[in-house]
């Protein structure tokens, strides 16, 4: 009869997780307290209060870098590759709430509710990041998605908004209910949901046992629809093109690594033995997501359902990452460079892509629309904005010394690592098509005559986070190295 | 022996009554039927030995969740709910098709060999000597999984505040509704907001200082939908 | 006495497919929403079939944070429904597609 | 002396001063002007640096060799031999000669040109530094976006098209080289467990290329420099590209950015891949005799001066694939010395043509005749550009396609030099009937207000005059500088060819 | 040997910088003197070299290294240096030729003086002679093929120059461009013979080659005979273009749209003999291949006969003797073809003085006439203009070959070398061509000096030229009655060949023993008497009009307009090159711009219409997206479960 023992939480692990909490519960009671007449000032504090505790966060994390353990019976994990998704998504809501502060006042909306959901979105992400059994993927997912299901509807005048979070939840919810149907199988066969237990139970499994497959097949196709893999990808442009600009910054990049943060979990730490199983699999979702991606990009008018396309197209680049992915224990070395390279390109996703909605966001809190007419003769208008909005574009197609160029060129060595040669020269050929839409926006900002002047605003939040966004697009890709290197110890 | 009926009587119910769910045209009979549905499933878990989880289902799945449905439908006015004339053409036949073949991919599983995991820790010598099944869902719940206890408090409270913001009827924005539309039981406030306090959104729109920039993205849809 | 844990799994697997197929025709969003509450509930049998199968409490544990997470999710849900309806006159899904190509 | 990072100063002088020029607000035009002046001046004299302090070893001069990306074995190493040292001399004085040339003719947003303009100098000076394959692709890349917004944002009609036809077409042939960097990477690395993408060290592979390793990739990397060069069939963006882009950008392009590919086939294909240089030698030839006459027959009857003078570049590029895939010293020599003449004179007939176009706003043809009675000097510096681009000798055109015309001739199979000295008449042709119909004949009285050449324009075209000249007269001294790099290039081409010879005589 | 080799090509050149630098500003009406004085000085250079050169003995020369051109440094995987040096040499050929450039030279720029005298490009005039002089004493001062080459374009390029000098005119610079491209067609060949050159002997310099001929060419040599025949052959084909062979012989009349001097100076004395000197300087070579040789020969005759028919017919007195020079360089051309290489050059040397004469009198004429040229509108001249129509009456009787004069000796040695060659039918050509000669020669005599004028008396008035021009004249005149006889006698023995035998040796009279002294004087005979035929015939013409010649054209009414259409050469090139390349050249570039830029474009739209396509799946119905991923999961788990899983062993195992 097993006595009750409590396993030992080492707190050292969540001390991240437990500042955002606090962040979280603060702006409840500033929003409890604060009378609605002063919401404006309210609201600024509220986010200079967010970015400290993000900023807070982001510090920790050097502290408790080394102390890198399984505890809390399992159920946290906090390793090289926690540390990493961690950084990626308090940088990403570090951003987020820069971009977001303005806007979100501007448009009449109460910005201390939004930063609150925003909190509970980030935590939920940060709890896939140190998941160490499948209840905490589980738990975290569904907190991350809830939440931007909130923040996708936020915007309470536009209709647009409230279908596009109508489209998200009921999908989501129906790739959640397959995501646990799959976890359920995995339960059964493995006999347990601790992912470390789960990797060894696998190894004595049969390769072409036919439940382990369901279980496989149920799992990549719920987590699939996380990351907006092309056959799940369908609520992707809805969500993002109704969600508020801001949003759907924070929803291109944040539950994005939330995903691949459950699908490395997952595959990579729990089904590791069957990786010859599932790897094929990720190898034809990343073609096919990178090149229908891209192609569907090339036809859109509207620059902000072209990000979410060509979102989904680099869901497939990263998908690139996973697919080198090689069984044998020699090829460690490889696959951390794989995995490492998969990581390096959240961290560079989540600078440019930011980036370049709040480039959108700028120019919607101008009264311009989203629409790529709207663009036209920007460098004339607001050359600042022409010059940033230049250099994520120029990031998402590639060009080097930028940070978009080397996330590509580190999956292009980790396919060709794992001599997956062909699957490179996809890569190259899908950048060299969507050069082709992200070169037409920065074609109509500077070769066309500009048709209407810009409506001035103050936007300072906004600026800063601009300014962050395309500075770090610039200094990481040319200081590329100590990212990767952090990047490159994910499997150790 | 007396098992296997009870598990055909309720099994079969549950199967009967959730087809039911999905047959049924008025809402509200789906709902009915959902809940019967439930109730058999509850009945399913005492025979698995899972009495806690059953008598959570019943109080917190059947009584809270489902009469929150059915607020939302009485909420939702009534009339206009569409008749059950069907998905789209298309929709129609795949559906069904794309169910039984999952369905027929799944039984295949099941009838395969299911190599189980080893055994736990929780035989049903323990269970009675625990003094039954909450005690050893106990100790497992704050054994293990405390770490996810807490954080799923969390979800709880995001999926009241969510909530609360998404429903609140919103005091400023004008609603856009055609005259004449009946009434709707708005939380706690009356009919027509008799504050008529111009939205902010309609304010600028006089001043030229349009934030039109949804109003852009919608044309922009209209657009595309032309 | 009891039946195998086969007809357990069988029985989740309808009840998973028969929501499955309430999603893909139904065109009404509360009915949509209920045969996802079916599914999960599907899940939820197949997960305690399988902890009483290898007697283990991990499966009643995951039923519970699955009931939990439903529960939230409807609470969300069903707050963007009316959030729509009272901005649009029809929570039929198939009317609702301003947002496409 | 060697350890002060000259070219470093060289490569990021010209990107200092364009920050500069941007982020300091309220600056008059003619500030910016004299600052990009002065920033391409300080990299002509650096050049000069470079060029006279070079002597006869095949070793790096002013070296610079420091880790970039240690982890991934990335390492930023600068280096100029021989031959990069020609090419930056070319780089540095036609951009001191282009931005001359801008001085008036680029009067919309002034700031931004400038600022593009220093970094695609940058971009130049940076190819040709680097012996770091990854640092190359980077400088290659980086070349694009500037070149792309000068012909895009002050190009003439439809600049748009022209702007992203260039940008696509090289893109998509240089994405392909970086899948072949990084096979080589792993290739390497799986040999021999380093991890490295250093030229020197990537020739000397212990055991060599696999030949069928060594066959696609050299495919990869010489289609895109093939489509830099440009080659035959992948040539139509030149025209297009010239004809659109601005006086200045015209230049540029000619002077340097189709050396780029020349000086890449050199640099790489040449030297990593000396059996796939064999092997592929003959198509290349036949693709090389085909560009250069098809080039000449096509600029025979172009109406727009621009296009002639861009079909004109796809000849004299023809002789320098004809020069470099004849593996002799005679053809390397006369490869690079067209390279060199053609950047001085295809650069000076493009600024011929702007001054014409500066002052008609037209650039056909039959807009023109009788302008030799206007413009007496103009018409005898244009003569002096014609002469040089038919190959006349005594001037810079003879020398390099005298030299990589014998470099062909001593292949076993002459017929490639037999159907290549033809061009010498059509060359005559194209050059001459357009020096004609433009500058003799009866004077129209719609030029009467021609100005002969203005200060500015006359500083621009001397010096190219001059250099024309003395490559003419004296190339001594720019075939001193690539004895050495022939001496380490094609010891080994020779060497294996004639291993590769033996297994199947080139034809 | 102390030398000054240099300073006779730099004294030109420097005349040609003054004049182009300061022409225009400081000399204007003066701005012949920088010409004049360097014409002057290179001339005096050439006679001091001459006498040098004469106190040498066979084989040796007279050199000057300049700099090195080129040199592409030497490897140890490839034993072929290519280093080209810039070195002046002087032997017995290059005197005798420096004399001929530079005194025609001298007389043509004093001439051009009073002729150019008030014309607007005059300082242009005058920096470009000087030029074309300088390029011209470098191509025989140049000791390798390859310096040849390049002296041999710039004297092309003076050619361009000085035809199209008046640019306005339309036909001038079509006459220009002809020139200029009709050179480069035959440069073609002479550019892949230096390559060839080159190649075989790993050397350009003359000595060089011919001084490896012996060990390598002859019985065990490795040099094939016929890569020695191919060499000789590539660089007659450089011979042809520049002076003026058959196939491409069209250039040369409508040169005469240049200045007569131009004409005089390049067309007629030493530009067109570039290519006489090039066969004569590779002689070595063409004695080792009597195929070559016989090439030469009969490309040499060709161009004699039809230059002399062709002449018969032409009305515009240039024009004439534009033909009459291409049947005499066809003359010399055929001496060299049969091996008699040494009459060639002084036939060459005679055909300078007086075909520089009567271009120079035809010069004159056109100047009184004021720019009329047509014979038929002239008449009677000689009393108007005694000078020009003595001088002019010198030089017609020296080119018909008159006993006595200049022309005989050389053209008769030519003859007899042709015969004693042991070739009767070229002799007996060159004899039939030779009348013709005579008989053209003196139609234009009588025609422009003699009978009643044609021209209408009140509006021109022709008067005789300035002291400038007619003493070139008459100090041309001299030579051609005194050269032939000075250095001519005996045939074969005579001065000059005792000294261009220094330099050049031909096996004719090894191989046929020397010429018998009764062939001499049977063809001297006959030589006289066919020259002296073709003058009574010209003067029965066109004097006593008993065949009156314009009802005999009439009635030879096909064979006259043959001749008058220049053998349709022109058409025929008009159509087979000039439209053939436009039409190709429009060909390439129609494939370029839709079958290339066709491809280009289509992957664009390509990808643009599938991305339309594919943008409608998205179709805004949830329910769509529900079936989506219900369907990636069938597919996935179907596909996985019978693909990879042994999910029939287990069912059915």
């Amino acid at each position: 009869m097993p006595d009750v023992s409590f396993p030992p939480i080492h707190y050292v692990t969540v001390v991240p997780h437990l500042i955002v909490t606090g962040l979280a519960v603060v702006l409840l009671l500033m929003d409890a307290v604060s009378r609605r007449s002063r919401a404006a000032r309210v609201g600024q504090i509220a986010s200079l209060v967010s970015v400290i505790g993000y900023g807070a966060a982001l510090v920790s994390l050097l502290f408790t870098y080394d102390h890198r353990q399984v505890t809390g019976g399992g159920s946290i994990r906090y390793d090289y590759m926690a540390i990493f998704f961690l950084i990626v998504m308090l940088s990403t809501a570090l951003l987020t709430v820069l971009v977001s502060a303005n806007f979100v006042q501007l448009q009449s909306m109460s910005l201390l509710e939004y930063l609150v959901i925003l909190s509970f979105s980030v935590l939920g992400m940060m709890v896939v990041a140190i998941a160490g059994d499948l209840i905490m993927v589980f738990i975290g997912i569904e907190l991350t998605s809830i939440a931007v299901y909130v923040l996708t509807g936020f915007s309470r005048q536009s209709r647009i908004s409230h279908e596009g979070a109508l489209k998200y939840f009921l999908l989501g919810s129906f790739a959640t209910g397959i995501l646990i149907y799959g976890m359920a199988w995995t339960f059964g066969i493995a006999g347990t949901i601790n992912l470390d237990a789960i990797r060894t139970a696998g190894a004595s499994i049969a390769t072409g046992n036919p439940s382990l497959l369901l279980a496989l097949l149920l799992l990549v196709v719920g987590l699939g629809f996380k990351i907006a893999a092309v056959p799940f990808h369908m609520w992707t442009p809805d969500a993002y093109h109704g969600a508020p600009t801001p949003v759907t910054a924070f929803m291109s990049v944040g539950p994005k690594a939330a995903g691949f943060a459950a699908m490395l979990r997952v595959l990579v730490n729990g089904w590791t033995p069957a990786a010859d199983q599932w790897v094929p699999l990720v190898i034809v979702l990343s073609v096919i997501t990178m090149t229908f991606g891209n192609i569907v990009a090339v036809a859109q008018n509207n620059v902000k359902r072209m990000l979410a396309y060509s979102s989904i197209a680099h869901t497939g680049y990263m998908l690139v990452g996973l697919a080198s992915y090689q069984v044998g224990a020699s090829k460690m070395d490889f696959n951390g460079r794989a995995i490492g390279a998969l990581l390096f390109y959240t961290f560079a996703y989540a600078f440019t892509n930011i980036g370049a909605f709040s480039i959108l966001t700028w120019m919607q809190a101008r009264g311009r629309g989203t629409n790529i007419e709207s663009f036209r003769g920007l460098a004339t208008t607001a050359p600042g904005a022409a010059i940033a909005m230049t250099i994520f574009m120029a990031s998402l197609m590639g060009v080097p010394p930028l940070l978009g160029f080397f996330a590509k060129y580190y999956i292009i060595v980790a396919a060709i690592n794992a001599n997956l040669t062909w699957l490179a020269v996809i890569v190259a050929l899908n950048s060299a098509v969507s050069a082709y839409f992200y070169l037409r926006v920065v074609a109509v900002m500077y070769f066309r005559e500009p048709d209407r002047q810009i409506v001035p605003q103050r936007t300072s939040w906004l600026g800063l986070g601009l300014a962050v966004s395309s500075l770090g697009t610039v200094l990481f890709g040319v200081f590329s190295g100590p990212v990767f290197d952090l990047a490159r110890k994910v499997l150790l | 022996m007396s098992g296997d009926i009870f598990f055909a009587i309720f099994g079969g119910l549950a199967a009967l009554t959730s087809l039911l769910v999905v047959l049924q045209r008025n809402p509200t009979h789906s709902a009915l039927f959902l809940v019967m549905s439930f109730l058999n499933v509850a009945c399913i878990y005492v025979l698995l030995g899972a009495e806690f989880v059953a008598v959570t289902q019943i109080i917190v799945y059947t009584g809270a969740v489902l009469v929150l449905f059915l607020f939302a439908i009485m909420l939702v006015r009534m009339e206009d709910l569409p008749e059950m004339y069907g998905g789209h053409p298309v929709q129609r036949f795949v559906g069904p098709i794309l169910g039984l073949a999952l369905f027929l991919e799944i039984l295949a599983v099941i009838l395969s060999t299911v190599p189980l995991g080893a055994a736990g820790p929780f035989t049903p010598e323990n269970i009675t000597a625990l003094g039954g099944n909450t005690q050893a869902l106990g100790r497992s719940l704050y054994g293990d999984f405390l770490v996810p206890f807490e954080i799923s408090s969390l979800v709880l409270l995001v999926g009241a505040i969510g909530a609360i913001v998404l429903a609140r009827p919103d005091y400023t924005a004008s609603r856009d509704r055609e005259i004449g539309s009946l009434f709707t039981i708005s939380l706690g406030h009356p009919q027509e907001s008799t504050i008529a306090t111009p939205s902010v959104y309609t304010v600028r729109r006089d001043e030229q200082l349009i934030l039109h920039a949804e109003e852009e993205t919608e044309t922009a849809g209209e657009a595309i939908k032309r | 006495m009891h039946p195998g844990l086969e007809w357990y799994l069988s029985l989740s697997a309808v009840l998973f497919v028969i929501g499955l197929i309430g999603v893909l025709t139904r065109r009404n969003v509360l009915v949509i929403f209920m045969c996802v509450e079916m599914m999960l509930n599907a899940v939820n049998i197949s997960f305690i079939a399988f902890g009483r199968a290898i007697s283990s409490a991990t499966g009643q544990v995951f039923a519970l944070f699955v009931i939990t997470v439903a529960a939230a999710e409807a609470a969300v849900g069903l707050a963007i429904v009316i959030a729509l309806a009272r901005r649009q006159d029809t929570v039929d899904v198939g009317r609702i597609d301003t947002l496409r190509e | 002396m060697d350890h002060f990072p000259l070219l470093s100063v060289m490569l990021y002088l010209p990107t200092v001063v364009a920050l500069l020029v941007l982020f300091v607000p309220r600056l008059a035009p003619d500030t910016i002007k004299y600052a990009a002046l002065f920033a391409t001046l300080a990299t002509f004299v650096l050049s000069l640096i470079v060029v006279f302090s070079s002597q006869q070893t095949a070793s790096l001069r002013w070296e610079e060799n420091y880790n970039w990306l240690p982890s991934v074995g990335i390492r930023y190493h600068l280096g100029t031999d021989g031959l990069s040292t020609i090419f930056l001399l070319l780089t540095t004085l036609s951009s001191v000669i282009a931005l001359v040339a801008s001085w008036t003719s680029i009067r919309v947003n002034i700031r931004a040109y400038y600022v593009t303009f220093l970094i695609l100098e940058t971009g130049m000076l940076g190819v040709f530094m680097t012996f770091d394959l990854f640092l190359f692709y980077v400088f290659w890349e980086l070349v694009l976006i500037p070149m792309a917004l000068i012909i895009g944002v002050w190009g003439s009609a439809n600049r748009v098209y022209a702007a992203i036809k260039f940008f696509l077409f090289t893109l998509a042939g240089s994405l392909l080289m970086l899948v072949a960097i990084v096979a080589m990477y792993t290739e390497y690395f799986n040999r021999t467990g380093t991890r490295t993408l250093d030229l020197n060290t990537l020739i000397a592979i212990p055991g060599g290329w696999s030949h069928t390793f060594q066959l696609w990739t050299f495919a990869a990397f010489f289609i895109s420099f093939a489509i830099k060069v440009p080659m035959f069939p992948v040539h139509t963006w030149l025209p297009d590209a010239h004809v659109e882009s601005p006086t200045a950008g015209s230049v540029i392009l000619a002077a340097v950015l189709l050396k780029l590919g020349g000086y890449g086939m050199i640099r790489f294909n040449l030297a990593l891949f000396p059996y796939a240089s064999h092997k592929f030698a003959t198509p290349i030839l036949i693709l090389s005799v085909i560009a250069i006459i098809y080039g000449a027959l096509v600029a025979m009857v172009q109406p727009d001066m621009k296009k002639l003078v861009a079909y004109s570049s796809v000849t004299h590029m023809g002789f320098v694939t004809l020069g470099i895939f004849s593996f002799n010293p005679q053809g390397f020599q006369g490869a690079v010395i067209t390279m060199f003449s053609h950047g001085l004179v295809t650069g000076g007939l493009f600024l011929c043509v702007g001054v014409l176009y500066e002052r008609a706003h037209t650039r056909q043809i039959s807009a023109f005749g009788g302008i030799a009675n206007r413009m007496p000097t103009y018409a005898s510096v244009f003569m002096v550009f014609m002469l040089a681009a038919l190959g006349l000798p005594g001037l810079s055109g003879f020398v390099g396609e005298y030299l990589s015309t014998l470099g062909s001739f001593r292949l076993a199979n002459k017929t490639y030099a037999a159907i290549t000295m033809f061009v010498v008449i059509f060359a005559a042709v194209y050059m001459m009937w357009l020096y004609k119909r433009v500058i003799f004949g009866e004077p129209r009285e719609e030029h009467h207000g021609f100005a002969d050449l203005t200060r500015i324009e006359a500083s621009t075209l001397l010096p190219l005059v001059l250099g024309i000249l003395y490559v003419g007269i004296y190339p001594v001294p720019l075939m001193k500088l690539l004895k050495p790099v022939i001496g380490a290039l094609l010891a080994p081409i020779v060497g294996s060819g004639t291993a590769a010879a033996a297994a199947d005589a080139i034809p | 040997m102390e030398n000054f080799l240099w300073v006779i090509p730099a004294a030109p050149l420097a005349a040609f910088i003054i004049t182009l630098l300061f022409g225009k500003s400081v000399l204007k009406s003066q701005a012949h003197w920088p010409a004049i004085i360097g014409a002057g000085i290179a001339a005096v250079c050439a006679w001091l070299t001459f006498f040098q050169v004469r106190g040498l003995n066979a084989g040796e020369a007279l050199n000057n290294h300049l700099f090195t051109w080129m040199n592409t440094g030497a490897y140890s995987f490839d034993t072929q240096q290519f280093k080209v040096a810039i070195n002046l040499r002087a032997d017995h050929l290059t005197a005798l030729m420096l004399l001929v450039v530079t005194s025609v030279g001298l007389l043509v720029i004093i001439y051009s003086v009073g002729y150019m005298h008030g014309d607007g490009g005059y300082y242009r005039f005058f920096a470009f002679l000087p030029l074309f002089v300088f390029s011209m004493l470098m191509l025989v001062l140049s000791d390798n093929y390859l310096l040849l080459f390049v002296f041999w374009e710039a004297v092309g390029l003076c050619s361009y120059f000085l035809v199209g000098f008046w640019f306005r005119r339309e036909s001038a610079n079509k006459a220009a461009l002809k020139a200029f491209w009709v050179n480069r067609v035959g440069d073609v060949g002479f550019g892949l013979g230096t390559m060839l050159v080159w190649t075989t002997f790993g050397t350009f310099t003359f000595t060089d080659v011919f001084g490896q001929l012996e060990k390598r060419a002859g019985i065990g040599g490795d040099i094939t005979k016929g890569t020695i025949t191919a060499i000789c052959l590539l660089l007659f084909c450089g011979a042809v273009g520049k002076s003026a062979q058959v196939p491409l012989h069209v250039w040369l009349p409508d040169a005469m749209e240049g200045p007569t001097p131009v004409s005089a100076l390049i067309h007629a004395a030493t530009m067109v003999t570039a290519g006489i000197y090039l066969v004569a300087r590779s002689w070595p070579l063409f004695d080792l291949s009597p195929g070559a040789r016989d090439v030469v020969a009969i490309v040499g005759i060709a161009t004699a006969f039809l230059g002399a028919t062709i002449g018969l017919v032409q009305r515009d007195i240039k024009r004439v003797l534009a033909y009459s020079t291409v049947s005499q360089l066809g003359y010399m051309c055929f001496a060299l073809g049969v091996g008699a290489y040494i009459p060639a050059i002084f036939h060459l040397m005679t055909h300078a003085m007086f075909k520089g004469l009567m271009f120079l009198g035809s010069g004159s004429v056109i100047h009184g006439m004021h720019d009329e040229q047509d014979l038929f509108k002239m008449g009677g001249l000689r009393k108007q203009m005694p000078i020009t129509a003595y001088t002019f009456l010198i030089g017609a009787l020296a080119i018909s070959g008159v006993t006595g004069l200049a022309g005989f000796w050389s053209k008769d040695e030519i003859i007899v070398g042709a015969y004693h060659a042991g070739y009767p039918v070229i002799a007996i050509l060159g004899l039939v061509t030779a009348a013709l000669t005579a008989f053209y020669m003196f139609r234009l005599y009588f025609l422009a000096f003699e009978g009643t004028p044609r021209y209408d008396q009140e509006h021109v008035h022709p008067h005789e030229s300035p002291a400038t021009m007619t003493v070139p004249l008459v100090m041309l005149a001299i030579p051609s009655i005194v050269i032939g006889a000075l250095v001519g006698i005996p045939p074969d023995k005579g001065a000059i060949h005792a000294f261009l035998g220094k330099a050049i040796r031909s096996d004719l009279f090894e191989s046929h023993g020397s010429v018998a002294s009764s062939t001499t004087l049977t063809f001297g005979v006959l030589s006289t008497l066919v020259a002296v035929g073709g003058i009574f015939l010209a003067f029965a013409m066109y004097m006593r009009l008993s065949p009156n010649p314009y009802t005999l054209g009439d009635r030879l009414h096909w064979l006259w307009t043959f001749l008058w259409h220049k053998w349709y050469f022109d058409e025929v090139y008009h159509v087979l090159f000039v439209k053939g390349t436009l039409a190709f050249a429009m060909a390439c570039w129609a494939f370029d711009r839709y079958v290339v830029d066709g491809a280009v474009n289509g992957v664009a739209t390509v990808v643009g219409r599938s991305s339309g396509r594919l943008r409608r799946v998205q179709t805004g119905f949830v329910a769509n997206y529900a079936l989506a991923i219900a369907l990636g999961a069938v597919l996935i788990v179907g596909v996985y479960l019978i693909a990879r899983g042994d999910i029939f062993t287990q069912l059915f195992g």
